[in-house]
């Protein structure tokens, strides 16, 4: 007799587990790419491909060799284990690869948490694949603080950089069992793993770098909006997986948190539609505020997805869109927002979405939107005593203190250790952060001698009547 | 042999050619243009960046003419072109030394 | 002992519909929205897209807070139970929100239908996304009817009305178990529910809210076939979802009913490729016939999918593209299809694809793919007596007349309330159905302030020297 | 009781079976559909396009009818079992149609391999399609050698001819139980199959087709980036199915071959970027550099991808991309390469990066990474007693000459009977295998009737004021 | 009357059309242009080909002015489009013999 | 000084800079254009509409030379753009009065 896979592993939630990873990559690839690519100018769209193709690239090479690991591994216990200090011993993990055989084929495990709930039902491929895929999309978010200026080189320097320093510590602290994790921090899937750190490091790296040319900062128009929407759609519909795969499997969980993802998405979107019909200075609905009001939603949901229900998923929409819409029409005149050149507003659409999602978890959190039940399986019983999080208005007074000083920790780590590595990459590395204005006035021609729609009256001259023959014709 | 040159509405464009070619003007040539003027553009606006666009898009047609066509070429096109609001265009006439068919040689009146 | 999830959940069958759901919601974003961005005239992608999008989240809205339930929900008994007013009890549902933590975790159910097969093996949220997914793209497919003139402001308030008034009883007659489900009409995945809805909706609305201009009836050249691949592509594999969906398992049926979606949209596709080559009047191939074809294909296997052999399946494909080809092709000369200004001729392609697949789902149903076994589970004689439904070719002589009536209720319940629905929003609501001859002479830029390709010279005067500094530049 | 499916069915690999392949049928449409139609000249876009969608139609047909039972049927005993003849055994399958009910419902099975792996958990359909969406790939990515010149009539004839006399022999060789099958050769997910037959299939077709107009060589500027970082984006996350759904089962192995598909992919794009930046004319990183190097990396680990460890992949990527950018530098210059027109290249991209792969997993197919267990199912001992493949670098010597010997059979096999083939469509049904030279001259215009982006200009003038009127309004 | 001809840089038109609406002219018509010149053009690659790409993105300008006009307009539009660099293209100027406003069908000087 | 203005194939663009290029010119400015002739223009469908596209697209050269050269160029366009086949387009000359090198304010021959 042969078998398939052992019997730890359940088909249908390793089968979840790596549809949801596809998803998430197609938010990425060509998500992102396409979505930032059509809303830049056009000079800069084949920039901004390479950008995201290259640093989705990049990520996974650190990420099997020494990431994973120091993000969802054995923790570093670099504290001593008491005070204060104890946020080191929970802070970022020991390196090491993961492209062995059993490093790809056993069950998987995080070491911290594996207490906390049932073992996973497939292999560590899955996981660490799983887990790939959002640590790719982080540095991809937060290019578009930067684009239009930034150095590739130095862009492939500090996005491995970065996963390696920043992310691996953000997903250890709050995923990996860290420190936030033993004190009960709710992210469900990345409010403040990936969207408010993206926000965080997009808008200090902006600043860092300095911003876009003036010629490019007074006129910016975007590309091509179908592409937009070919990446927006992809995002919406892929954060499916996004949310839907944090649960780890698939599970009852998993299905309210797809569901909630997009009941928040919808509000926010017309809300945002709403704002821009009704408050905004033109008194008329459009599509790129509705993917704002979109992206805002799918943003202020991730990190509650599975902890609220349906009602709070909606609020959330309606809330998280109307202050991202206020702020981003009034914050840039005042500073630092006014001093630093977000492009595309990263700040507003992931930090601060991400941010308000975080602190509304902590109220919001329904204790009824169990995540793993405890007692013995076949009991009717089991699915009437739940074990979820509950936010302060189901009681837990101190959740949103808890989620406020989370949130804290990210904001201050990711901001001065990303303006480190670039300083790093500038001073003694001697990567320039920027191109040079000759470049910058040129755009994709001047730095990778193509452009998005190439003139139909290019010529190719090395090209002669006698080199390629008739073939059989 | 003189160039009449029209900048119109793009969507008075085929009204404008039917008329050209039942006065039997025989060819034209036609650009893509935007027009500056009285007629006021608009404003977009992009992830919250205002932008104005003074620029309106017109076509530029180019009609070699021999001189007596000229007084009926201008007349047609006016009248085809008109809408009665701002922006209807222009029409002016240049003059020109001398015209070459590429297929045949021919030049002059032959050449159109 | 932790437990991921109850034991009536199987994950497997929960990865599935939670995979096919977003397949399904693929074809509507960025699917639908930029299929149909990409094929109406340029100065109307913008308006197009937003359409689509805001069209999408609306549905969702009414969807959790009311309209699930008047579609899957327990029936309201109107009628008294004889006769004829018998329709009335299984025509609507009891409206109530779907937002509750129970209302998404627990066991998924359909009240009328539980006793007819397997219980589900998910829960609620899985059904109520998966069932939101099928309701939000049928507005987006009438959208091909009435964009290029219908107001915005009316679109967004015509959509949830529609979704409500129609869909829901579109939705309860056929699948929630309502009165045509109980006469055992046949609609595999929506070729009554979605796609006739989509096209008699579409063509009644065209015809109240009126025609496009007249420049714009006579010219509307596509504006970029390269983005109709785009969401052609999607909605042709997203339809493994729709059709593969449709057992709510992933079962035996489900992967039969995904092959003969292909089949039927291969041989559809082909068939629409011949005719424009030997019957066109240019006599030549051509990509939008393809698609047009393809479309016809997907839309006619719908409501047969899983009930048909492979057989069937492809003579389905042959059959519809052949008649739709030359109904496109002569009826636009002929009353009423000559005085309506269906844009996109949603009425062809959905509408009667959708009612000849219902009507040769009629003939053809073959017995043999059964749906679901009755007997003792293990027994390997349970597959030996299917229990699937069949056709007149398989012995069941009222089955087409079934289909036939089934079909005549949509169409005429369809027609009359959107008629209606558009009336209460021009005379009782006040909002006009349709933009300004001004509006409509401009598209996007004058109604929402934007561009597909806005022109490259843009200038945005809000920005000088002095605004945004130099970081640390 | 009803029973949603019999007991040999498992829900998870049944779901992950039908994801993949939706995954992998995305990779054709929009994907290799938009990547070349973004990348050919403007003038040919609608054509690659139409000749996408319809190629692969064409292969469903020949599929369902007769073909897959070709390649995964049992075999045509032609050879008399001895010797070399031996070959003849494992050749080819009795064609045989898979239309019926139980050809679709009933539990998958390769005839030839049912005792070397554990019961197929899903049906027939999934098998069937799962195996289409693989055969229906590879004449697309040959379409990319013979592209802007070949007739659409003789691509459709051509098509499924080659499924059936090529692709069937080669999936049956290798993956029905065939010859090479027999004596091990490896070839996980079709390095061999797939891309090695592409190539070569496109490279003697572009000869015998004749080259493009030297106009269009001279001249061939790609249509738009942003389409093609769509296809790019979709063909790299498809290729999670592509490599993931080849074991099987949503197994621990599956898992493993998708991470390291991405592995191989990431190092391979980073390696082209950086060849490009260091080695190239330009010293410039590129777009489209990152593209083939993406692609070569895929190409590359498919034999491999559930064969080999991480490390392995890891190290493919960087040798494949850093070798055929080295070709795709030189041999143009020299024959055959310089006397035959591949449009976009497949040879190298394909053609060789599927040799090298292949060649590459007879050294690095670590048997560490099993793909069945054999054993008792539940003993923890099993996961420790693997029987994967094992290559030279593990001790086992024939391996490489047996990779190279099945290559050797598929390049002979493929390019003379493709070459037969095409003759006959010229010289036996007289249909011509390019346009005429004022075709060639005017392309999609001319072949079709169409435009990718149709002048704004066009005029319909069979369109008058009163021929539709104005509904309600 | 004249036709002032200009081929300027992209990025000056802006300035170029602040300074001429300062000096009072009321329209002009734009065309996106190739120049070919002493500014060198620069090479693309695609797929491994390398395409010599030696035109250069510029904007024609094209004004009808009066003929007292013409020095004025001529010295803006060359100040402002300056950037000293190779480049920076051409100014030349047309007799015209006729203006038409199409809207109102005035000839001359009125017509502008 | 002179305005060449010429109306050509595309594709015969690249041999008619060249010839320029040989016959001393320097530069030249490019416009993509559509040109209405006795070429006749061809159907596309759409989604079962048919529509009448009778424009052809053309580029149109146009080229200050000095009065000397005036033969020689129009000489050289109108072989090296020469098919023989309709629509070869047509080449025509018009006075300018004055040019202007941006750069430089060089006026003039100087300025070409
Ligand atoms: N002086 C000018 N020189 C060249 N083109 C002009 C001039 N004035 C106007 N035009 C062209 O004519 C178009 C219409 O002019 P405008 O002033 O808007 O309206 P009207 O012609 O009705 O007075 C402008 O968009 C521009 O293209
Ligand atoms: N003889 C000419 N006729 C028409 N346009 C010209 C001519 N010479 C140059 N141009 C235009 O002027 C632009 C700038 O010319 P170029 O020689 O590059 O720089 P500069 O004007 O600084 O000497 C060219 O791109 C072209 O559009
Ligand atoms: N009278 C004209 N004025 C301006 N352009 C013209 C005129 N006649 C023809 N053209 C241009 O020349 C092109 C070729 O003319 P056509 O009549 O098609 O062929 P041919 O020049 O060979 O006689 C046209 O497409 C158009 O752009």
């Amino acid at each position: 007799m042969y078998y398939p896979y052992p019997n730890w592993l359940v088909a249908g939630d390793n089968s979840w587990q790596m549809t949801a990873a596809t998803f998430v990559g197609l938010m990425s690839l060509p998500g992102i790419a396409v979505l930032y690519g059509g809303l830049v100018k056009k000079k800069w769209a084949v920039n901004t491909m390479l950008m995201a193709f290259a640093g989705f690239a990049a990520v996974l090479v650190v990420w099997i060799f020494w990431a994973y690991n120091m993000g969802f591994g054995t923790p570093l216990h670099l504290g001593g284990g008491s005070g204060i200090a104890n946020i080191l011993d929970g802070f970022i993990g020991h390196p090491g690869s993961i492209t062995g055989p059993g490093q790809e084929l056993n069950q998987a495990n995080i070491v911290n948490l594996s207490a906390a709930g049932p073992p996973f039902h497939f292999p560590y491929a899955t996981l660490e694949y799983f887990q790939f895929v959002f640590a790719a999309i982080t540095p991809l978010l937060f290019l578009g603080s930067v684009l239009g200026r930034m150095n590739f080189k130095a862009w492939l320097v500090f996005v491995p950089a970065w996963t390696t320093c920043v992310y691996a510590v953000n997903a250890m602290l709050i995923w990996g069992g860290g420190y936030w994790a033993t004190k009960g921090a709710l992210d469900f899937s990345g409010g403040y793993v990936i969207h408010l750190a993206a926000g965080v490091t997009g808008f200090v790296s902006a600043w860092v770098i300095g911003p876009r040319l003036l010629r490019d900062r007074q006129s910016f128009p975007p590309t091509n909006l179908l592409l937009v929407a070919v990446g927006a759609g992809v995002i919406w519909l892929g954060w499916n997986g996004f949310n839907g795969g944090d649960p780890y499997y698939a599970s009852a969980d998993a299905s309210a948190a797809l569901l909630n993802t997009n009941i928040c998405t919808a509000t926010a979107l017309l809300t945002w539609v709403a704002c821009d019909s009704f408050i905004g200075s033109a008194k008329k609905p459009t599509f790129l505020g509705s993917i704002n009001g979109m992206i805002v939603g799918l943003v202020a949901i991730t990190p509650a997805a599975g902890f609220v229900n349906g009602n709070a998923a909606a609020a959330m929409g309606v809330i998280a869109s109307l202050v991202v819409f206020l702020a981003w029409t009034y914050l840039p005149r005042v500073r630092p927002f006014s001093r630093v050149d977000d492009a595309l507003g990263v700040v507003y659409t992931h930090g601060m979405a991400g941010f308000l999602g975080g602190i509304m978890t902590g109220f919001l959190a329904d204790p009824s939107m169990v995540e793993y039940a405890a007692g013995k399986k076949n009991a009717a019983a089991l699915w009437s005593s739940p074990n979820g999080a509950a936010g302060l208005f189901y009681g837990n007074s101190d959740r949103v203190l808890i989620q406020f000083l989370t949130a804290c920790t990210i904001i201050a780590w990711d901001a001065v250790i990303s303006v480190l590595l670039l300083l790093i990459i500038k001073y003694v590395l001697r990567i320039p952060l920027r191109y040079s204005d000759h470049e910058l006035e040129e755009g994709d021609v001047a730095v990778h001698d193509e452009e998005v729609e190439p003139p139909v009256l290019a010529i190719r001259s090395d090209i002669t009547q006698t080199l390629v023959p008739e073939g059989m014709r | 042999m003189k160039v009449v040159i029209a900048v119109i509405k793009p969507f008075k464009l085929d009204d404008v050619k039917e008329s050209l070619k039942s006065l039997g003007v025989q060819g034209l040539t036609l650009t893509e243009v935007q027009g500056f003027g009285r007629q006021g553009g608009h404003t977009e606006t992009y992830r919250g960046a205002e932008y104005t666009i003074d620029l309106v898009p017109k076509v530029r047609l180019e009609i070699v003419v021999d001189d007596a066509m000229v007084p009926d070429v201008v007349d047609t096109i006016t009248t085809s072109a008109r809408t009665g609001k701002i922006g209807d265009g222009k029409v002016w006439v240049i003059p020109a030394e001398e015209i070459i068919r590429i297929r045949t040689g021919e030049r002059g009146s032959d050449a159109l």
